[in-house]
C-alpha cells in the first residue's frame, strides 16, 4: 500500500483519527526471525496488522523432488532448527512407514530419548526469548547454557551440534556410546536446578506476569479454526498432542500429562512450554529406565547403508552400498501422511512416491507456517511492545515458516 | 577557609575543562578521522531495510505531549527541593514552611491536573 | 642454603617496552588498535547460522571477550555486518540497502555456506552467495559455523581493521570496487 | 464385519453427494476420496457438521501436479480431533484454468495454505480475500512447482553438468 502525504494531512481532522504506519520489517531486532508487519498504529495500539514472509524461502519442496530418500533429511534438519532431531526422525518415520519396515524397540526407545531432548532445547529457546522480550535479560544467559549441553550430547550421537542430520531409514548409523549416556545422565541431574531456577525467576514474578497476562490471547474455537497445534493450540485450552492422539515410535509406554492453558494468552504459552520441558526430562527418565537391549537399526540391507568394514569385506554389503548410494533401491509406490508432535505442533510429511529414485511429491505440513496466520487478529488492538511479546511467545520460526 | 575567593573553585573548572576537553577532542577526531560517504541512500531513513514510505511527521495525539511536559514541569520542582535537602538543618522552621508553601501551590496544581483529565491515557 | 632468589629468572621485557614504557607509532596504527577491539557487529541473522550465534553470544563462547559485547540492530552505528544465513532473492534488496545505510568505515563477514555461496540451496529463490550484491570482507565456511569458526573469522575481520590505512575508504581502487556492485 | 472407516465415510457422503465421489481407496491406513471439483466447499462443510464425521480441523491443504493427466489436484486433509479419524480429499483440476473455489469462508486456517498453492501450482481460488504470492518474489511469473521448471537456478555458470555426470 502506498501512502502520499500531502499537506493537508498534516492538519489535524479531529473527526477522522490519524493513523501511523510502522514498519516492524525483515531486519528488526524484536521479531526473532525474518518476517515482516505493517503496524496500521493509532498513537500505540495497533489498529491492523499486515505481514509479509518468504524472506527466506528456500523451496524446501522442489528441492526434495531431485534428492533420493535418505538425502532429503539435511532439508528437514533446516526446517525447525531449533529442534532439528524431531523433524529427521518425523521424516525417516514417514520413509519407514511408505516402506512398511518394522523397527526394534530399542530404536524407538532411543528415538523417543532424542526427540524429547531436542523438544526441551526448543521450548528453551522460545522461554528464554520471552523473558528477554519482557525485559529478564539473565534468564537467557543460564537457560543457553543448558541447550549447550544438550548441544554437546547431539555431537556425540550424531557429530554435529544444530543441523543434526541424526538417524538413518531403519535406526541409528551408531549405538549410543556410554560416554553419551554419561553426558545424558549429568544433563538430567542439572538441568531441573537451572529450569526450577528460571522459572522462580520468571513465573511469579510481578512485572513478567503483569506484561505476558492477557497479552495476545486467542479463544480455543478461533484457535481450531485456524488450525493451531501445539503448544499454542494447547494453551488455548485444547489438550490435543499427537504424542497421545497417534502414539508412534512406543510413545504409549510411558506415561507423561498434556499441559494444557486457559484462556491461550502469552502467559499460558509460557507455562505450558515451561511444563512440557518437566514432562520431556520424565519421558527421559522414564525411557532411560526401561530401554531393552537389542539391534540399533532394523535389518532392511537394502536401505539402511551397511557399515564400512562389512563393505569391504563381503560383496552384498558392497552391492547393497552402491545400490543405496546410487540410488537404484526400488521404492513401492503410494500415499502416506506421518505426523509428529515437533517442537511448534503437529509436523505432517506428505509423501507420494512413484516407485522412482526420488519422491514424486514432498509436501511438509509446517505449524509454524500455518497458525502465524492469526497473529494480525491476535494483536489488534493491543500496545504495540504486547505485539512483539505475542510475537515471539508463538515461537514462529522463519525456517519453517517459509520453508 | 584560607583561600577564600574563586580559587577554592578552581578544581571545578578543571573537571568541566576536562570533560568539555574530552567531549570534543574524541567529537572532532572520529570526525575528521572517519571517512565519509554521503550517498543519496545513505541520508535515508533506515526502515528496517525497506524502501521508506510516506513522511514521519504526522500529527500525533496530544496527550503525549501533556504527559513530556506535565513531567519536566514536576521534575523542575523536584530540582529546587535538592539546596533545600542539603541546608535543611540551617534553615529550620522557618524555610520548612517556606517549601511548604511552595510545594502546596505546586500540589494544588496536580490535582487540576487530574481533575481536567489530562493524563488519562485510554481515550 | 642457596638463596631462594637463584632459580627465579626474571622475564626480560617484551620487544619495545625496554625504555620509559611508551611507544612512539604511526597515528594509523593508534586508530587501527581503537577500532579493532571495539568492532560493533550487526548480527544480519536469517536462519541456523543466527542459532548458532546465539550460541556464540552466550556465556560459553562469548564474542564479547573480543570486543563486540554491543550489537547494534541499526546501521547507523554499525561497523560489521554479519550475515547469517540464508538470503533469498527477496531480502536481496534488504540487505543492499541495510548494507548501503552502514556508516564508514565498514566491513561484511559473511557466515556459513548458505550467505557465502547459497549452500546447499541452489534453487530457484535463493542468492548465489552475498556476494553478488554486495562485497564481502571474510567468509566463514560451515553449515553451521561452529562457534569457534565464527569467532575464529571475527578475529581474521579485527586483523583487517587493525592493519587497514586510513585512506583507503577514499581511494580510487575502492571506489572502482564498489562501483562494480553498483555503489557510488 | 466392523465397518472401516473408509466405507464409514463413503456411506455418510452418499447419502447427498452420490455422483460426485470419483472413488476411495485406503491408503496406508488413510481414507482418500477423490472428488469433483464443483461442491468440494459444500462436501466438506457437510462432513464438518455431520454429527457422524465431524471433521472439523483442517490438518493441510497442498497442490499437486501431475503431468502425465495433465492436471493439478489439490488435496485437502481433515480431521477430528475426538475420535482421532483423518480423511483426505483429492479434487483434481485442469492445467490450463485450475480453479477452485476457497475454503476461506469454511476454515480461515486454509488463507495462507491457498495462497501457497497459488504461488507454487497457479492454482486459483476464487473468494480468496487476497490471492497473492505468499512465499516467493512478487515479480515471480512461473509457478516453479510445476514439474516443468528446472530446480536450479540458471544465474550460476560454475556447476556446469560436466562436472556432476549429469
Amino acid at each position: 500500500m502506498e501512502v502520499n502525504h500531502t499537506i493537508e494531512d498534516h492538519i489535524y481532522q479531529p473527526e477522522e483519527k490519524r493513523y501511523s504506519y510502522l514498519n516492524l520489517g525483515p531486519t528488526h531486532p524484536a521479531t526473532h526471525g525474518i518476517f515482516q508487519n505493517v503496524l496500521k498504529m493509532d498513537g500505540e495500539i495497533i489498529v491492523e496488522a499486515t505481514s509479509t514472509i518468504g524472506y527466506i524461502h528456500r523451496a524446501f519442496e522442489k528441492l526434495a523432488e531431485r534428492r533420493p530418500f535418505y538425502q532429503i533429511t539435511p532439508i528437514t534438519d533446516r526446517m525447525n532448527y531449533c529442534s532439528s532431531p524431531i523433524n529427521n526422525i518425523g521424516w525417516h518415520m514417514t520413509v519407514e512407514k511408505l516402506l512398511g519396515i518394522e523397527i526394534p524397540k530399542r530404536v524407538q526407545y532411543l528415538r523417543v530419548i532424542v526427540m524429547e531432548l531436542a523438544r526441551i532445547a526448543d521450548h528453551i529457546i522460545c522461554n528464554a526469548v520471552i523473558g528477554i522480550d519482557t525485559g529478564a535479560l539473565t534468564g537467557f544467559v543460564y537457560m543457553f547454557q543448558q541447550r549447550e549441553e544438550i548441544y554437546e550430547i547431539y555431537e556425540h550421537i550424531c557429530g554435529a551440534r544444530l543441523t543434526s542430520n541424526v538417524g538413518r531409514i531403519g535406526g541409528f548409523e551408531r549405538d549410543f556410546t556410554p560416554r553419551t549416556w554419561e553426558k545424558i545422565d549429568t544433563f538430567l541431574n542439572n538441568f531441573p536446578t537451572v529450569l526450577k531456577e528460571f522459572e522462580s525467576l520468571l513465573s511469579r514474578n510481578r512485572i513478567f506476569m503483569d506484561r505476558t497476562v492477557g497479552c495476545g490471547p486467542i479463544t480455543a474455537e478461533k484457535a481450531l479454526s485456524y488450525s493451531f497445534t501445539g503448544p499454542n493450540l494447547r494453551a488455548a485450552g485444547v489438550d490435543y498432542d499427537v504424542r497421545v492422539a497417534m502414539p508412534y515410535s512406543s510413545y504409549d509406554d510411558f506415561d507423561f500429562q498434556i499441559p494444557v492453558g486457559k484462556n491461550g494468552d502469552t502467559y499460558d504459552r509460557f507455562m505450558v512450554r515451561q511444563e512440557e520441558m518437566w514432562q520431556s526430562l520424565s519421558i527421559i527418565k522414564q525411557a532411560i529406565a526401561k530401554i531393552p537391549e537389542g539391534p540399533f537399526h532394523a535389518n532392511v540391507p537394502e536401505f539402511y547403508l551397511p557399515p564400512k568394514e562389512e563393505v569391504y569385506n563381503n560383496m552384498e554389503a558392497l552391492i547393497y552400498h552402491f545400490k543405496i548410494v546410487m540410488g537404484e533401491t526400488d521404492v513401492p509406490k503410494g500415499e502416506v501422511y506421518h505426523c509428529v508432535e515437533g517442537g511448534n505442533g503437529e509436523l505432517g510429511f506428505y509423501l507420494i512416491s512413484d516407485g522412482g529414485r526420488q519422491p514424486f511429491r514432498l509436501h511438509f505440513r509446517r505449524p509454524c507456517f500455518i497458525y502465524y496466520q492469526a497473529f494480525p487478529e491476535m494483536v489488534k488492538g493491543s500496545m504495540l511492545s504486547d505485539a512483539i511479546l505475542t510475537m515471539s511467545s508463538m515461537n514462529v520460526i522463519a525456517g519453517e515458516l517459509d520453508s | 577557609m584560607e583561600d577564600q575567593g574563586l580559587i577554592q573553585y578552581a578544581p571545578i573548572g578543571l573537571m568541566f575543562l576536562f570533560a568539555a576537553g574530552f567531549v570534543g577532542v574524541t567529537m572532532i577526531a572520529t570526525h575528521a578521522l572517519g571517512p565519509k560517504r554521503k550517498t543519496a541512500i545513505k541520508l535515508e531513513s533506515f526502515e528496517c531495510g525497506i524502501q521508506p514510505q510516506g513522511n514521519a511527521r504526522i500529527p500525533f495525539n496530544i496527550k503525549y505531549f501533556l504527559v513530556a511536559l506535565l513531567f519536566v514541569l514536576f521534575d523542575v520542582e523536584v530540582i529546587f527541593m535538592y539546596p533545600w535537602a542539603v541546608n535543611f538543618r540551617d534553615l529550620g522552621i522557618p524555610g520548612f514552611i517556606e517549601m511548604i508553601v511552595f510545594m502546596s501551590a505546586l500540589l494544588i496544581g496536580f490535582f487540576y491536573i487530574i481533575k481536567k483529565g489530562a493524563l488519562k491515557w485510554e481515550d | 642454603m642457596s638463596t631462594l632468589t637463584e632459580d627465579i629468572r626474571m622475564a626480560d621485557r617484551p620487544e619495545g617496552l625496554e625504555g620509559q614504557g611508551f611507544f612512539a607509532t604511526k597515528l594509523q596504527t593508534v586508530v587501527g588498535l581503537a577500532r579493532k577491539n571495539s568492532i560493533w557487529p550487526l548480527p544480519f541473522a536469517t536462519s541456523c547460522c543466527g542459532i548458532e550465534f546465539m550460541a556464540t553470544m552466550g556465556a560459553h563462547y562469548d564474542l564479547a571477550r573480543f570486543g563486540s559485547e554491543r550489537l547494534s540492530f541499526s546501521p547507523r552505528q554499525a561497523d560489521l555486518l554479519m550475515v547469517m544465513g540464508t538470503i533469498a532473492k527477496k531480502m536481496g534488496p534488504v540487505l543492499r540497502q541495510v548494507y548501503e545505510q552502514m556508516a564508514e568505515p565498514r566491513w561484511v563477514l559473511s557466515v556459513g555456506a548458505c550467505a557465502s555461496s547459497g549452500g546447499i540451496f541452489d534453487t530457484y529463490s535463493v542468492l548465489q552467495g552475498i556476494d553478488r550484491i554486495i562485497p564481502v570482507d571474510v567468509y566463514v565456511p560451515g553449515c553451521p559455523p561452529r562457534p569457534e569458526q565464527i569467532i575464529d573469522g571475527v578475529i581474521k575481520i579485527q586483523r583487517l581493521v587493525e592493519t587497514e590505512s586510513l585512506r583507503r575508504r577514499d581511494s580510487p581502487e575502492y571506489k572502482a570496487m564498489l562501483n562494480t556492485y553498483g555503489i557510488e | 464385519m466392523e465397518v472401516t472407516d473408509l466405507e464409514k465415510i463413503v456411506s455418510v457422503l452418499k447419502e447427498k453427494y452420490e455422483e460426485d465421489i470419483l472413488y476411495a481407496e485406503m491408503l496406508y491406513d488413510f481414507p482418500t476420496i477423490s472428488l469433483k471439483k464443483e461442491k468440494i466447499v459444500e462436501i466438506i462443510q457437510y462432513l464438518r457438521d455431520n454429527s457422524e464425521t465431524k471433521f472439523e480441523f483442517l490438518t493441510t491443504l497442498c497442490g499437486i501436479h501431475y503431468p502425465e493427466l495433465n492436471q493439478i489436484a489439490v488435496m485437502y486433509q481433515l480431521h477430528n480431533m475426538m475420535t482421532g479419524k483423518r480423511v483426505r480429499l483429492k479434487t483434481y483440476l485442469p492445467i490450463e484454468l485450475p480453479t477452485v473455489t476457497s475454503l476461506t469462508s469454511v476454515f480461515p486456517g486454509a488463507n495462507w495454505m491457498e495462497r501457497e498453492t497459488y504461488d507454487f501450482f497457479g492454482v486459483i481460488f476464487e473468494g480468496h480475500p487476497n490471492l497473492k504470492r505468499i512465499l516467493n518474489v512478487d515479480e515471480m511469473i512461473i509457478f516453479p512447482l510445476r514439474k516443468e521448471y528446472p530446480l536450479e537456478d540458471q544465474v550460476r555458470e560454475d556447476k556446469n553438468d560436466a562436472m556432476f555426470g549429469r
